[in-house]
């Protein structure tokens, strides 16, 4: 199989689907001229042309509320904000009219829409630009939100974002676009709300999504070599979530961290913690321990973001911690 | 008349028409506007008795600007609005029936009962809503001239929104792309002086709000007289015009003002705004000084008028019984809407 | 002592802190001439003068943001949202410049700024105006958010809230503003961060806070009479939450239901229960479940309104169910 | 020169300075804009070994208007800019050493080194940052126009701004309050051509960025050549006694150039603009052609440039030295600086 970049896959998925569909545009600011402010739109505006990728002002609210604006009319946008944390200027338009349209209109107007680009930390680009939104996304309904964390979930789940007629957030990670991964040479689609176990093993859990997965698998690797084997379960959407997929791996190792690269409170392992206790709760043998961000604005200095950031050594801890392995 | 930003005055300010128009037209026009305010008025007796719940704003004293300008678009055309949408939904063609069995929280209501006085919304006609946060539709409605424009139609979209709206970023913005991409909107403020209870000339920074235009090379702005049903038709047709052939954006302030409190909740005048102030405007009704003027041009007897009353009456009074009768959704309607679950 | 409503005593609190304190001012949509859309502010702009009671155009993404730089400045501004649902406009604000100046200037710029208005949902105010927004609030650092559900609470936060030197959130409720409550004549201060047992029980706990104090009060009134006795927590303020106070309750009464008013997904109840797992997970004696809105934006109508929001019968029925008694 | 929006013209575009001023001013001016270049010269090396992380944006070409616009304010006054602020927090006083060592992360750091390239503020010189979200420090600006305008003040904040934020919300809801309200601010927009990628005519549907001030009436809407220091002093004098001495706000659109990509990522030409262009436009260096006007009018002698090199290298060597040498933050910092446990 080929193996190609994160970047690559997804813009594969753009190139596919708008190929396949003229009515899918992408909408974002320098996805034209520029190739995207991480390339992930490149050649686009060569293949497909000024109407179909279309270089947008700094106006974040204005332009997500356009591409709602253009699927109730029947278009399918595909928004770009350049990372996320500009995307809280938009949230109005993503939580009050793409998530509420259908319901609010009885059913009569589905949104069409993709939000994407890149969330959570890069490196060193200090508070403002640094921050993981997956729970306050999650917590919307109306919305799914996908997070995938290596280059065959991102092509696979952009494109069923992209064919899915409810609006679709995805949560791509700046630090993930030149990672590399196996990607078919036939069409494929990863469906929406469907968890993947990454790596099978029998004595913990780690629930996990997004560039996390890539910790989560790390972790598995070096915990083998202890003989400790993990299941990872790599939710890849994040709303709505699999639950089934967590019961029954929980179930089985009666033992799990969730791995998130946001905050904690109110965290999407907040929200798995709250799945597993509920449905699991007579087979668990420990507390579910949860790695995340520190809970600080992110600092500039490269020793306190590394320590502010979730990584391998703490999860290694808290599966340890889990197994009573301390 | 239509004036343009260059020559506001006096004029644009609401005064009563006192010309007639084409015998037909004015009729449609009348009644047209007609049935808005015998509609709620309806809906101010349906709230009073429980019937109708939550933020229910009416729309009375403004007619004249849904009336005016929806008349000038094709079926195909699409139409977006504020919270103060029922006017717009009835002057488009939504049936009456549907509207009033929306704000009865019905399952015939046009949003089968779960959207409510604020959030309107129907297919078939086109209307896109009723939205409820402030200045929020109007990139909305620049996206819907941006899939016009995509698909190369010729359709326009009419987008309401009121005065206070100039002053929120989501209007800028909006209004700086539908003019970069030379999208087929028109913008209208509907100034009728008052974002609740604030005077506009405390909210905006600037005299004449269609001079918010100015920043953005390529939009026109344009005030008209919002009590003069005529002058709001031809402003509104050259717009719309300009919209559909030249593919070109306007900015249409319309000036009127609400006969109403803000809300079922508002005080009529006393806090913000004088009894006087309001007598004075409404001695410019949109509706009884065209009827006025009909009758002494003796376009209409006033035999017609009374029909029309009745008509108009009969209408409502369907509605009301309609929604009356419609049943509440059922309790499995919750969790339908949130999604749809089809891939195209 | 006299009983006043929620509406008065915040009003109470503003007029106080504004007498004692030149620098705090008011700011907001119809808070001067008004009096406050739900009446909060009545009087105040023509005790204090318009320097001090500012209405404000409709613009929240520029007001919040004219009130931080304020701050930065040296005034304690107080920022009126109508309701926290237009405060998505300005959530950038929030999130990007009162949570994180103080943090990302090295400790230079504490920003002491007030955001108050109704959150949740009142009557039939339909999808875009009843939205809860406490668990997004409670996932940021740099803030602190409250949650008053009674008259005494409201006073003695708001109060607490202006004098704070750190961004403050404070949650009111709109069906709360008429609610009665005692309230001291004399001045009295409630500390941040602090919860409150409102109701002692060995049963079960119910960790509350916000409107849904109220309701937890009924469910422990109407179970006493079942000889069931809750052991009511009002947490009164959401972040930093008094996680002591849970740990105590839970570690006496071995079940407990978590009562919020917003949606379930990454909600301030999955955070609870995480907390709880993570410290009590000995203690516990069944799975600790939540009650909460319907997973759906609000509908319109009223019956479908009713059923989507949380409320006694659904405590009831937790309640029950964590003591195994359905 | 300063021309008023009216009189817009290529006057206006950046060209060579040719006229001297005062000796000993120009001198300062000179000293002024040679740290800010020779200062990020240094950072871009700095970045290259590694030393500087994250985003980092070089101000090199635009010099002449933090120093043309900051010269003109005093001690007590407000300085607020972008993520792109290197130059003006050294224009306003903040250290060398400080600025370095923020970029460097190390606890020297003007902000602890928790902020970074983006995120420079000094308590001290009322330098209130370094703002990382495009458009959102407008409003800041304005909320402190408000405060000094509660206490009675009668300082003055500026507001440095990038071309491309006339086109997001918060710039207009600032600029439509700071009208209405009578704010003490101005407004520098950085015309710099470019936001990232994008040229400003493809982002702004307006010829003239200061127009964007026309919809706010007592807004002053000012265009001026950024490459000519005594055209930014002189138009900044200006703007800033109207805010000092009325509580006026203006809008001033200063035209410039940046000289090196957006960031340390984005090539310096040959994707969205040419290497003509940046020739052109650097023949124009504010720097540059103040030196030689100077020299050319004697004001100035080679001997005492070749000294002010000198003193401006050492200053920057002296900065890199401190920073280089100044520790990490702490472990324990990362818990420091959330909340503060005071009340008042
Ligand atoms: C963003 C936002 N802020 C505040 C509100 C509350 N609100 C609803 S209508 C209104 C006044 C709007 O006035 P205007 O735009 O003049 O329209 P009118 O009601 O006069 O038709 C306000 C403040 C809101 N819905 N959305
Ligand atoms: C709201 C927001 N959207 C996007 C970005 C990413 N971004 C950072 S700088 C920039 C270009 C800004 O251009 P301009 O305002 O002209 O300033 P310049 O960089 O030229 O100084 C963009 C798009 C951001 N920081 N904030
Ligand atoms: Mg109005
Ligand atoms: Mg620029």
């Amino acid at each position: 199989m080929p193996i190609i970049t994160y970047r690559e896959a997804l813009n594969q998925a753009l190139r596919e689907e708008m190929a396949r569909d003229d009515r899918v545009y992408i909408m974002g600011e320098e996805v034209g001229v520029y190739n995207g402010a991480y390339k992930v739109t490149k050649g686009l505006l060569e293949e497909f042309g000024e109407n179909r990728v279309v270089d947008s002002p700094i106006a974040e609210l204005g332009f997500a509320g356009i591409g709602v604006g253009s699927a109730m009319a029947g278009l399918r946008p595909v928004i770009e904000f350049m990372t996320w944390n500009f995307a809280l200027l938009a949230i109005d338009q993503v939580v009050n009219s793409a998530a509420k349209m259908l319901y609010m209109s009885g059913g009569q107007f589905n949104v069409p829409i993709v939000f994407r680009g890149p969330n959570g930390a890069a490196l060193q680009l200090g508070a403002q630009h640094s921050q993981a939104f997956e729970s306050w996304l999650a917590h919307i309904p109306g919305i799914k939100v996908v997070s995938p964390g290596t280059p065959y979930d991102a092509k696979g789940l952009l494109k069923s974002a992209i064919r899915d007629d409810n609006p679709v957030v995805v949560l791509e990670g700046e630090m993930l676009y030149n990672t590399k991964g196996e990607v078919p040479d036939h069409e494929y689609l990863i469906p929406l709300g469907k968890a993947d176990r990454k790596r099978t093993g029998t004595d913990c859990s780690i629930i996990t999504s997004g560039k996390m997965a890539l910790v989560a698998m790390q972790v598995a690797d070096l915990l083998a070599k202890e003989d400790i084997h993990i299941d990872v379960i790599d939710l890849l959407t994040i709303r709505p979530m699999d639950v089934e997929a967590i019961y029954e791996s929980v179930r089985k190792t009666q033992r799990a961290v969730v791995l998130e690269e946001g905050w904690e409170v109110c965290g999407i392992g907040a929200q798995v913690v709250d799945y597993i206790q509920r449905e699991c709760f007579d087979h668990l043998d420990a507390p579910v321990l949860r790695v995340h961000q520190a809970d600080v604005p992110m600092p500039y200095a490269k020793g306190l973001e590394k320590i502010a950031k979730p990584d391998v050594a703490k999860t290694i801890a808290a599966v340890k911690q889990v197994m009573y392995r301390t | 008349m239509a004036t343009t930003k260059k020559k506001t005055s006096i004029k644009c300010e609401p005064v009563a028409v006192r010309t007639v128009g084409d015998p037909a037209l004015d009729r449609e026009l009348l009644q047209s506007m007609l049935l808005q305010r015998r509609f709620e008025e309806k809906v101010g007796e349906a709230y009073a008795l429980g019937k109708i719940g939550g933020f229910c704003h009416l729309y009375i004293g403004q007619e004249a600007v849904s009336t005016g300008i929806i008349a000038q678009l094709r079926p195909d055309d699409y139409v977006i609005g504020t919270y103060r949408d029922h006017g717009q939904a009835l002057v488009r063609g939504v049936a009456p029936r549907a509207v009033m069995a929306e704000l009865f929280g019905r399952i015939d209501g046009c949003s089968r009962g779960k959207g409510g006085s604020m959030h309107m919304f129907d297919r078939h006609t086109n209307f896109l809503g009723g939205h409820g946060i402030v200045g929020s539709h109007v990139p909305l409605a620049a996206g819907v001239g941006f899939a016009i424009k995509y698909r190369g139609g010729d359709q326009v979209i009419v987008c309401f929104m009121g005065d206070s709206v100039v002053n929120i970023g989501a209007f800028h913005e909006a209004l700086n792309m539908a003019a970069l991409w030379k999208l087929p909107v028109l913008f209208v403020i509907e100034n009728n002086r008052y974002g609740m209870g604030t005077p506009v000339e405390k909210a905006a920074a600037v005299d004449d709000l269609s001079r918010r235009a100015d920043g953005y090379t390529g939009m026109d702005g344009i005030v008209v007289d919002g009590m003069d049903v005529h002058a709001v038709c031809e402003a509104a047709a050259r717009a719309i015009a300009r919209a559909r052939t030249e593919s070109r954006p306007s900015l249409l302030e319309v000036r009127t003002y609400r006969f109403r409190g803000h809300s079922m909740s508002d005080a009529v005048s006393g806090t913000y705004r004088s009894k006087d102030e309001l007598d004075e405007y409404q001695s410019y009704d949109p509706i009884f000084s065209l009827r006025d003027a009909m009758v002494l041009a003796s376009t209409m007897t006033v035999a017609e008028w009374e029909a029309l009353e009745a008509e108009v009456a009969a209408t409502v009074q369907d509605a009301w019984d309609f929604a009356d009768a419609s049943p509440e959704p059922p309790p499995a309607a919750l969790y339908e809407d949130v999604l749809v679950d089809t891939t195209s």
